[in-house]
């Protein structure tokens, strides 16, 4: 048959997903952000195939939004990442657990 | 070349297309979370790389173009490229093999499992007989839509900018006096 | 402005003032504490003396809307019921703040917390409306907590501490979704009681509403009550409480619960308070029978009174189990007698332990030698508490009896109540006069010294009242009838199959004066021949 | 009625003097004694005022109403025929003596000001029972009584046995105003009414009011009597009660307060039917056996008294129960008479032998103290009812009347205990003021003064006089509708009416007496326990009673207020309270755990949050 | 269209950057006084606000109905700009504990922050949500982690980053599904078209996906779990604001989501509603019991009153919603109050325990009055705001139960979890209030220098708290109006 909307929107999904388990699996911080990065792909994803088969253009837009947002966030994100390991020296999870109960 | 056109009318090279990115993207994705040959950060991130770049090409195929090129520059070049400074500059070693928690494992697989079904069997109610695409994400409607609907966010995510870049020279500034 | 408003209004006031009064003006501290209670004592004896009984609705009302969206307004006004409690809760408001002196340090912080409680509870009772009602009662909920914690006595403080302020809030939250059920499911769209009442009357609420409201404000009421489980708090917390609290406490704020279910439940929820009222009796049976044997275990003399004023509680609940216009009436009438009563025993208590430091009846004994004022006024005390007569409680606890036992139902239980309040009453209270004030004085106790004059004047003021009312309790009844007949007026259908067969009332109920005399002299011209 | 306010007067005097000592005059002994003193004697003038205006014959009522709610009607109201006023003169006549005789006895005790202020207040509320008018009242009038007499037996509080005598009056008085209060709610919810004569016209115009719960509803308001009379099964405290001063003991515990059960019992007799009649009488014959056969062993002379007073108390009860009202008033007014003599008597022996009470040091005081001497004889004399003292001609209507009714049972128990009075009565006689010193502070003792032998003398008077001056007619005309009053010689020789009750009471009496003589002329020490064995130490150990009840309903109570106590102090406070608390903190705390600190679990749980709450709002 | 409704807003980034600047002219050793620059600039546009000049309160919309400034919006802007300009003051009191060289900066990024929750408090379309939300987002992984000294700062910033991103990404994800399903991003025309769509599985989840994200926002059960964590490690100024601005923000999105956009969809949630408020308030007051820790117990009592704000959503009625905007202006000040005594006092102390209070009654009365006033408030006693607004939520849930068919069983079993978690919350803030007045600890009795400006703060909240439990006409008209426009 044709490749359709629900194609793409799978695709979205498996991606969304995949990052999920990273975040789940991956005990480094900078690998469990770039799963975060996989999981808003996943939606820019889906924003723009539905943009597509609805004929609107504002998906895009706000693809473009979290495409610019995202940037932000992952340069605000690994400056943290970079000021913890320099306490730390180490970006595991598992030696962030001075906070507890 | 004539049979090429017919088969670009009927779409066919556009499904091949869709399933080559589709299934690169989603391997890339597998390797960047789980990579049996190496769990160093470094790879991951390359993997990443390949992955966006993959997203890029349905975008293309979604006929988003000025979309691709702003995933292709933005996120493959300059976040991933900000990545991999970071994994230098914090020279991480190989992530050393800790020990799963198999408890962790297995109730975090179920966790996405039921997520996916959920979001699957969803996924099924979508009504299919949409009218053929017809829409170009081009850039001119782009940027006309954004600065006439969207200013306003538009305006905001400047000044979220702003917020960024403060924060992070704050966050990473070596010494603040 | 209302008298009441000021009667409330004084003790907040002077609250206010204290707060920025230096803290070592000690005596211009207590000077404004006891001048303010001082005042709404007075005006509280003036606005008692004023009162018209009989007259229809309420006296002295006030009323200033305060959020009309939600239909709650500030109205405050008395009618019998509660006349004769602001008037109780006025003097011993008064007689604790004298008792304060007992208080030594950081008194700023004391006196101020002790006006606001006065304040808040007399206004309680004045308030006509729901939310007020239970907006003011709260008000006394963390003094209470803060002057256990700072004042209070032995080393079980913090646990009492917190058990009574937890249990008087879990009481409190029950009762206030019954009210706000009540204002819910009354669709008067005001929390005014008098117009709730009106709206009740126009269209009564369903019976099935009525079912889950009423165990709500029961149960709400009577954790503040200690109705028997709930009882546990009391007894601890006004052992350890400094004497000032306790008496406030036992005293005055004890009877809000009783208040709103005589005031609130009892008219607006008719076939759910019928319905209830069996088991409230059989609770109140633990009330005077289980705590009247705990009071006999105590070892200490402020557990042992502390058991006791909850064992009275049972009989006002059994006065309102009653539900008809002698118990009721009763009910109200132990209210204030306890009032004066719980207040009084604490204050000397309290006394005694300043003296001795301890409250071990195991190492008291003979203190009527040493003291003998407080001695004979803890004994008086002691039998008012085992209802005898002369002192108010005896009115009370006797109309109670008679209340209940024209009530088919409730005749086992009045007989259980007839033990409790002569045996069981008797036999703790001569024990603890037996060991405290008979027997030898013990040698370290030689240095003990009696009350003086400004130490003597809540006592006695306090005795005084039981003293009043207990002669000539008609002051009192003259004011409550009409009002509770009102209220126990749903229920006479209920009450004509149980009322006692006399074919005697013509004649017994117009003899007054002499004219008895002859109508009696005919009839035993009839048995003579 | 003339004079119809004096009553309240007569009644309220010894209130306010009671008032007046404790908030005014405490410091001052003088003071304080006249002004009770005062109140009580001008209660007994205007007595004798009101009586002179209005002739004994008459009935009336003044009342204000106390307390009106629904159809609960309590009055402040008097009632006045001939029963309560000679019930007036006893009390106030008698009590006003022995007000006079506590000045002498008490004048050196430091708080004789408190002792005064108790008695006034003893005296109002007796006044009280006598006067009032409905149930109510009466009952209040009878707890006051009981607490007066609490402060008063307690009189001397150091002392542990006075505080726990007063205690224990207290108490078991409690265990019978639980009955009485009982009773009257019973009659109140059957008739609607507590006042005396409305009930009265109401029993009389239909006798089956009460219907199924008149026996029971009897012997609840005899429960009260019970107690206050100390009859069987709660007479123990009378005996312990002899720890308050003498004084007391003569007007409390022999003349007046005991004495308010049989006075209810009259003042209320249209309420019994016959059973609870029956059983009334029965329980008085068994009370006066049994404290005459105590009696006997008794080595304090205040106890022995006070033993015959109980079983004189029995004679009473029996009498009323054998419906014989009369006699029953008429032997109560006689026995406070010279009961009262004696114990006035023994209280300047004790005096005199310094407070000396154990009849075994004492003897030969004839001699030294010869009024006492006199007047206790004559009080004896009284007592083992020998013509023509009071006590014979009191005893021989109560005998008749067991005859009359044909109780023969009954009757021999009388007699015996007839019998035994005598004999005890002049065993203390014997020993006590003949026979030879037994101690040295026999060898000193001496008379005691005026103000104390005056009273003695002028109780002995009516102890000789009691029996003729028409006592009986003035109880009989109101009490036995078909009384025919007597002339003066009439009374005199009225026992010859009943020669058979006469003459064997007389003979019982000097046998009983014979008897005394024969063991007790100069005996040192008691000859009788080698005679009876066994029963001499139950004798004296009162047959066990106190130790019964110290094993049965004492230790119940405890044991269960024991129960109770565990149950609170554990169970609801500690395992129930306990829990909830524990339980709650528990939750808290394991609640907690889940905060791991670890990144990847929080991003797990959010996750799995996400799955949850997909899964139930989407598949289920 | 009117853009000149956004003025406020404008205003409020130009203040953020002028503080930002300052840091130029200001030597380091005066800078921690910039921020009382920003007080007053914000304090007089509060003014202004307040009285109605400018056109802060000219009820409309701009850009194509992305902006709304209706009743609602001009509420929470008002409380945004209060609770800003007390958290400026806070931090004011904390600055010694920051860099120097970074305090102008950490005034400007509240203040950037602020502006983030202005444009949420008026966002009508699902673009505008995003990007605020994102605003006020990342400024706060920068503020939480401002105490770079300080390791548990940065694992605060870590946490609250990794998590925040996380709901963000569901958020997205929300966002995308129900523009996708539906075609629009605009709440008012959502509303238009939503009901025709409620039984496409795909939309609904879009709508949970969206809720996801803003329940990780108000810390709603089961994505609460963040918040002890970061309420401790964070600087304590960052703190407060999180509590109060954050969460409001949260809730005044929700709301619009909720009752503007899919009014027909939330009709059917109540059970889920219920459900999620009743374990939020459980769960909150269950594990702050035990805790020991103050600004740790905040958190988590932090969560137990998103719980009792929940209540109000659950209610599906008007007077519920009012009674959530009555419930945060009380929360507020209370909130505001507590931090600020923790700010003052517990600032020295390396660790933030209870006991840290000790003898705090006689170190300092007003600190002392101020703080059990806050505990007393939060735990709902009268006459404080608290109280007032408990109440309202617990009216606002009997009426629903009255008005519901079928539910009132659910209802009343809330009401019956609320007064257990009101009475379990008792104990622990009683124990604070305990250890302020008498506690076994040692207590040391050194007096405290309170600054006039840290009094003033106080004053306010205290006055504040009373205000709003005594005369509660003013705002709780103004709560009415507010989502009278709110909801059809």
């Amino acid at each position: 048959m044709h490749v359709g909307l629900h194609h793409y929107l799978l695709v979205s999904i498996m991606l969304f997903c995949l990052g999920l388990l990273g975040v789940i699996l991956r005990r480094n911080l900078l690998v469990i952000y770039m799963s975060l990065e996989l999981m808003l792909n996943a939606a820019n994803l889906a924003l723009v195939s539905f943009s597509r088969f609805n004929n609107k253009l504002d998906g895009q837009v706000l693809v473009f939004f979290i495409i610019t947002v995202a940037a932000a966030e992952v340069a605000v994100g690994l400056a943290l990442i970079v000021a913890l390991y320099r306490k730390r020296q180490s970006a595991h999870v598992e030696d962030l657990t001075s906070m507890k109960l | 070349m004539e049979d090429f056109n017919n088969m670009l009318a009927s779409g066919v090279v556009q499904d091949v297309f869709f399933y080559v990115f589709a299934a690169l993207t989603l391997l890339c994705g597998v390797l960047v979370i789980a990579n049996p040959f190496s769990r160093s950060p470094v790879t991951s991130a390359m993997f990443l790389v390949l992955a966006m770049a993959s997203l890029a090409g349905l975008f293309v195929l979604l006929h988003a173009f000025f979309l691709a090129a702003v995933q292709v520059l933005v996120y493959a070049g300059a976040v991933m490229v900000l990545f991999l400074f970071v994994i230098m500059l914090l020279d991480l070693k190989e992530e050393e093999r800790r020990r799963i928690k198999l408890f962790g494992l297995v109730a975090g697989l179920l966790s996405v499992g039921i997520i996916v079904s959920v979001f699957v069997k969803s996924l099924a109610t979508l009504n299919t007989d949409v009218p053929p695409p017809t829409l170009e994400g081009d850039t001119i409607s782009l940027g006309h839509l954004l600065f006439t609907n969207y200013t306003l966010p538009f305006e905001i995510v400047s000044v979220l900018l702003l917020v960024a870049l403060v924060g992070v020279i704050l966050l990473s500034k070596k010494k603040l006096e | 402005m209302s008298i009441l408003t000021y009667i409330a209004g004084w003790p907040l006031l002077a609250a206010l003032a204290l707060v920025v009064v230096p803290r070592n003006y000690r005596v211009i501290i207590r000077g404004i504490a006891i001048l303010a209670t001082a005042i709404s004592a007075g005006l509280a004896i003036k606005m008692f003396c004023q009162f018209v009984p009989g007259s229809d609705g309420f006296q002295f009302v006030e009323q200033h809307t305060w959020v009309e969206s939600l239909g709650i307004s500030y109205h405050v006004g008395v009618d019998g019921l509660n006349v004769g409690l602001i008037l109780m809760g006025a003097i011993v408001g008064f007689a604790s703040t004298l008792c304060a002196f007992e208080i030594q340090s950081r008194e700023k912080e004391f006196y101020i917390l002790l006006l606001t409680m006065i304040g808040g509870i007399l206004a309680a009772f004045a308030s006509l409306d729901l939310f007020f009602f239970y907006f003011l009662h709260e008000l006394a909920l963390v003094p209470t907590f803060i002057m256990i914690g700072i004042w209070g006595r032995g080393e079980k403080k913090n646990y009492a501490t917190f058990q009574i302020t937890l249990y008087l809030s879990i009481g409190a939250l029950i009762a206030l979704i019954g009210l706000i059920a009540l204002y819910v499911q009354s669709g008067a769209n005001s929390f005014d009681i008098p117009k709730i009442a009106e709206q009740l009357k126009a269209n009564p609420m369903s019976v099935n509403a009525q079912h889950y409201i009423f165990p709500l404000l029961l149960f709400g009421f009577g954790i503040l009550v200690s109705l028997w489980p709930f009882h546990s708090w009391a007894p601890l917390g006004y052992a350890v409480a400094p004497s000032p609290t306790s008496m406030m406490h036992a005293g005055v704020l004890k009877k809000f619960g009783l208040y709103g279910l005589i005031r609130i439940a009892l008219p607006l929820m008719p076939q759910a308070a019928h319905s209830w009222m069996n088991i409230l009796a059989w609770l109140c049976v633990g009330n005077i029978l289980y705590v009247g044997w705990v009071a006999m275990r105590q070892k200490d003399l402020n557990l042992l009174i502390g058991n006791s004023s909850v064992a009275h509680m049972g009989f006002i609940f059994l006065g309102i189990a009653s539900l008809n216009l002698i118990g009721v009436t009763g009910a109200v009438l132990i209210m204030i007698a306890h009032g004066f009563l719980a207040a009084l025993t604490f204050a000397l208590t309290g006394y005694i332990y300043r003296q001795t430091g301890t409250l071990q009846m195991s190492e008291l004994g003979g203190l009527c030698r040493k003291l003998p004022f407080i001695g004979t006024a803890l004994l008086m005390a002691a039998m008012a508490g085992c209802g005898l007569p002369g002192f108010a409680n005896f009115v009370g606890e006797a109309t109670v009896f008679f209340g209940a036992w024209s009530q088919p139902s409730l005749h086992v239980i009045t007989v259980i109540g007839l033990w409790g309040a002569l045996v069981i009453g008797g036999v703790y209270m001569t024990r603890a006069i037996r060991t405290v004030l008979h027997g030898p004085l013990p040698e370290k106790w030689n240095t003990l010294t009696d009350a003086n004059f400004w130490r003597k004047l809540p006592y006695a003021l306090l005795l005084a009242s039981l003293f009043v009312f207990g002669i000539w309790p008609r002051l009192l009844t003259e004011k409550i009838n009409p009002d509770v007949a009102k209220i126990v007026a749903v229920y006479q259908p209920v009450l004509a199959v149980s009322a006692p067969v006399n074919t005697l009332q013509k004649t017994a109920a117009h003899k007054t004066d002499s004219a008895a005399g002859s109508a009696a002299n005919e009839q035993l011209a009839i048995v003579n021949k | 009625m003339k004079y119809e306010n004096l009553p309240w007067l007569i009644l309220l005097l010894p209130l306010i003097s009671a008032a007046v000592i404790t908030l005014f005059t405490l410091r001052s002994k003088m003071i304080s004694s006249l002004i009770s003193i005062g109140a009580v004697v001008a209660g007994f003038v205007m007595t004798v005022i009101f009586v002179n205006a209005n002739g004994i014959h008459f009935s009336g009522e003044t009342a204000v109403s106390w307390l009106t709610i629904g159809n609960l009607q309590v009055d402040l109201g008097l009632k006045l025929d001939a029963l309560s006023m000679m019930m007036l003169f006893v009390v106030t006549g008698v009590g006003g003596l022995i007000h006079i005789y506590s000045y002498g006895y008490m004048h050196e005790d430091e708080s004789m000001a408190r002792f005064f202020a108790c008695l006034s207040l003893f005296t109002f509320s007796m006044l009280g029972i006598v006067l009032a008018n409905n149930f109510l009242l009466m009952f209040i009038a009878w707890e006051l009584v009981g607490v007066s007499s609490y402060l008063l037996i307690g009189f001397w509080f150091e002392k542990p046995s006075a505080g726990d005598a007063a205690k224990k009056a207290f108490i078991t008085n409690r265990l019978g105003d639980f009955g009485f209060l009982f009773g009257i709610l019973m009659v109140w919810g059957l008739l609607g009414s507590l006042n005396f004569s409305v009930l009265q016209a109401a029993m009389v115009a239909n006798p089956l009011l009460l219907g199924a719960s008149a026996t029971v509803g009897g012997l609840l308001i005899f429960c009260g009597a019970m107690g206050k009379s100390a009859q069987f099964p709660l007479h123990v405290w009378l005996p312990d009660a002899m720890e308050g001063p003498t004084p007391v003991s003569a007007l409390i515990h022999a003349a007046t307060m005991v004495a308010a059960g049989v006075y209810m019992l009259c003042r209320t007799l249209f309420l019994f039917n016959h059973d609870a009649l029956q059983f009334i009488s029965y329980i008085g014959g068994f009370t006066a056996l049994l404290a005459a056969l105590m009696a006997v062993q008794q080595n304090d002379i205040k106890r022995i008294i006070a033993y015959s007073t109980l079983s004189q108390l029995g004679y009473m009860v029996m009498v009323v129960g054998l419906n014989g009202p009369t006699p029953a008033m008429f032997h109560l007014t006689t026995h406070a008479f010279f009961k009262a003599l004696l114990f006035l008597s023994a209280g300047s022996v004790i005096l005199g032998m310094h407070h000396e009470q154990d009849i075994w040091h004492m003897g030969g005081l004839s001699k030294k103290m010869p009024i006492t001497f006199w007047t206790f004889t004559i009080g004896a004399l009284a007592l083992s009812g020998i013509p023509p003292f009071a006590g014979f001609y009191s005893k021989d209507s109560i005998l008749a009347q067991c005859l009359d009714q044909k109780n023969y049972l009954l009757f021999s128990v009388a007699v015996f205990v007839a019998g035994l009075t005598a004999f005890y009565t002049f065993r203390l006689f014997f020993v006590v003021f003949l026979g030879k010193e037994k101690s040295d502070h026999a060898k000193h003792a001496h008379e005691s003064p005026l103000v104390m032998t005056a009273p003695l003398i002028i109780l002995a008077i009516f102890a000789t006089i009691g029996g003729f001056i028409g006592i009986a007619n003035n109880y009989g005309s109101q009490l036995t509708p078909d009384h025919e009053t007597l002339s003066f010689g009439q009374q005199l020789l009225e026992p010859l009416k009943t020669p058979i009750p006469m003459c064997i009471g007389i003979l019982v009496a000097v046998a009983g007496i014979f008897l005394a003589f024969v063991l007790y002329k100069n005996a040192d020490k008691d000859p009788l326990p080698a005679k009876l064995g066994a029963l001499a130490t139950w004798m004296r150990d009162k047959f066990y009673f106190d130790e019964l009840y110290e094993a049965t309903v004492i230790r119940l109570h405890d044991f269960i207020a024991a129960v109770c106590g565990f149950i609170d102090r554990w169970i609801l406070e500690g395992a129930i309270i306990g829990f909830i608390r524990g339980g709650t903190n528990l939750t808290g705390r394991s609640l907690r755990l889940l905060q791991t600190g670890n990144l990847q679990t929080y991003a797990f749980l959010f996750m799995f949050g996400v799955a949850v709450l997909l899964y139930f709002v989407l598949v289920k | 269209m009117n853009s000149s409704l956004i003025s406020l807003e404008v205003s409020v980034i130009a203040i953020g950057l002028v503080l930002m600047l300052a840091d130029f002219f200001v030597p380091a050793e005066r800078r921690r006084f910039i921020c009382y620059f920003g007080i007053v600039a914000l304090g007089a546009l509060l003014l202004i606000n307040l009285s109605g000049n400018g056109n802060c309160d000219i009820q409309g919309t701009a850009f194509n109905g992305a902006y709304i400034n209706d009743g609602l919006a001009i509420f929470f802007k008002r409380f945004f700009m209060i609770a800003a300009i007390l958290v400026l003051f806070i931090a004011a009191e904390f600055a010694d504990k920051l860099a120097a060289g970074a305090v102008a900066e950490y005034y400007s990024l509240i203040v950037f922050a602020l502006a983030g929750m202005l444009f949420a408090a008026s966002s009508n379309d699902f673009a505008m949500l995003f990007v605020s939300i994102e605003l006020i987002t990342i400024t706060f992984y920068v503020l939480v982690s401002f105490q770079r000294s300080k390791i548990a700062s940065l694992e605060a910033g870590v946490k609250y980053l990794i998590l925040g991103a996380l709901s963000s990404a569901f958020l997205i994800f929300g966002i995308a599904l129900i523009w996708g399903t539906t075609g629009e991003l605009n709440f008012t025309k959502l509303a238009a078209v939503a009901p025709q769509f409620e039984t496409s599985k795909i939309f609904l989840l879009g709508v949970l996906l969206v809720l996801v994200g803003l329940g990780f926002k108000i810390a709603a059960f089961p994505f609460q779990i963040w918040a002890p964590d970061v309420y401790q490690g964070a600087p304590t100024p960052t703190t407060a604001f999180l509590a109060v601005g954050s969460k409001a923000a949260g809730f005044v999105l929700l709301l619009r989501v909720l009752f503007t956009a899919l009014p027909t969809v939330t009709m059917h949630w109540e059970k889920l509603l219920i459900v999620i408020s009743a374990i939020t308030i459980l769960w909150g007051n269950l594990c702050a019991l035990p805790q020991r820790n103050l600004k740790r117990m905040l958190g988590y009592s932090s969560i137990a009153h998103a719980g009792y704000l929940l209540l109000g959503v659950a209610a599906l009625n008007a007077s519920g919603q009012a009674a959530i905007l009555y419930y945060l202006a009380g929360y507020l000040f209370t909130t505001l109050a507590a931090f600020l005594v923790i700010a003052v006092v517990l600032r020295h102390l390396d660790n933030t325990d209870v006991s840290g209070l000790a003898g705090l009654s006689r170190r300092s009365p007003l600190l002392a009055a101020t703080m059990t006033i806050s505990m007393v408030s939060l735990a709902g006693i009268p006459p404080l705001a608290g109280f007032f607004g408990k109440f309202l939520l617990l009216k606002s849930v009997v009426e629903a139960a009255k008005a519901t068919h079928g539910h009132e069983t659910a209802y009343y079993w809330l009401v019956a979890i609320a007064l257990t978690g009101v009475v379990i919350s008792i104990y622990y803030y009683f124990n604070v209030v305990r250890a302020i007045f008498w506690s076994k600890d040692t207590e040391d009795l050194s007096p405290i220098q309170l600054s006039a400006p840290a009094k003033l703060t106080a004053c306010v909240c205290i006055a504040g708290i009373f205000w709003l439990g005594l005369f509660p006409n003013t705002v709780l008209n103004l709560a009415q109006q507010a989502v009278a426009v709110a909801v059809q």
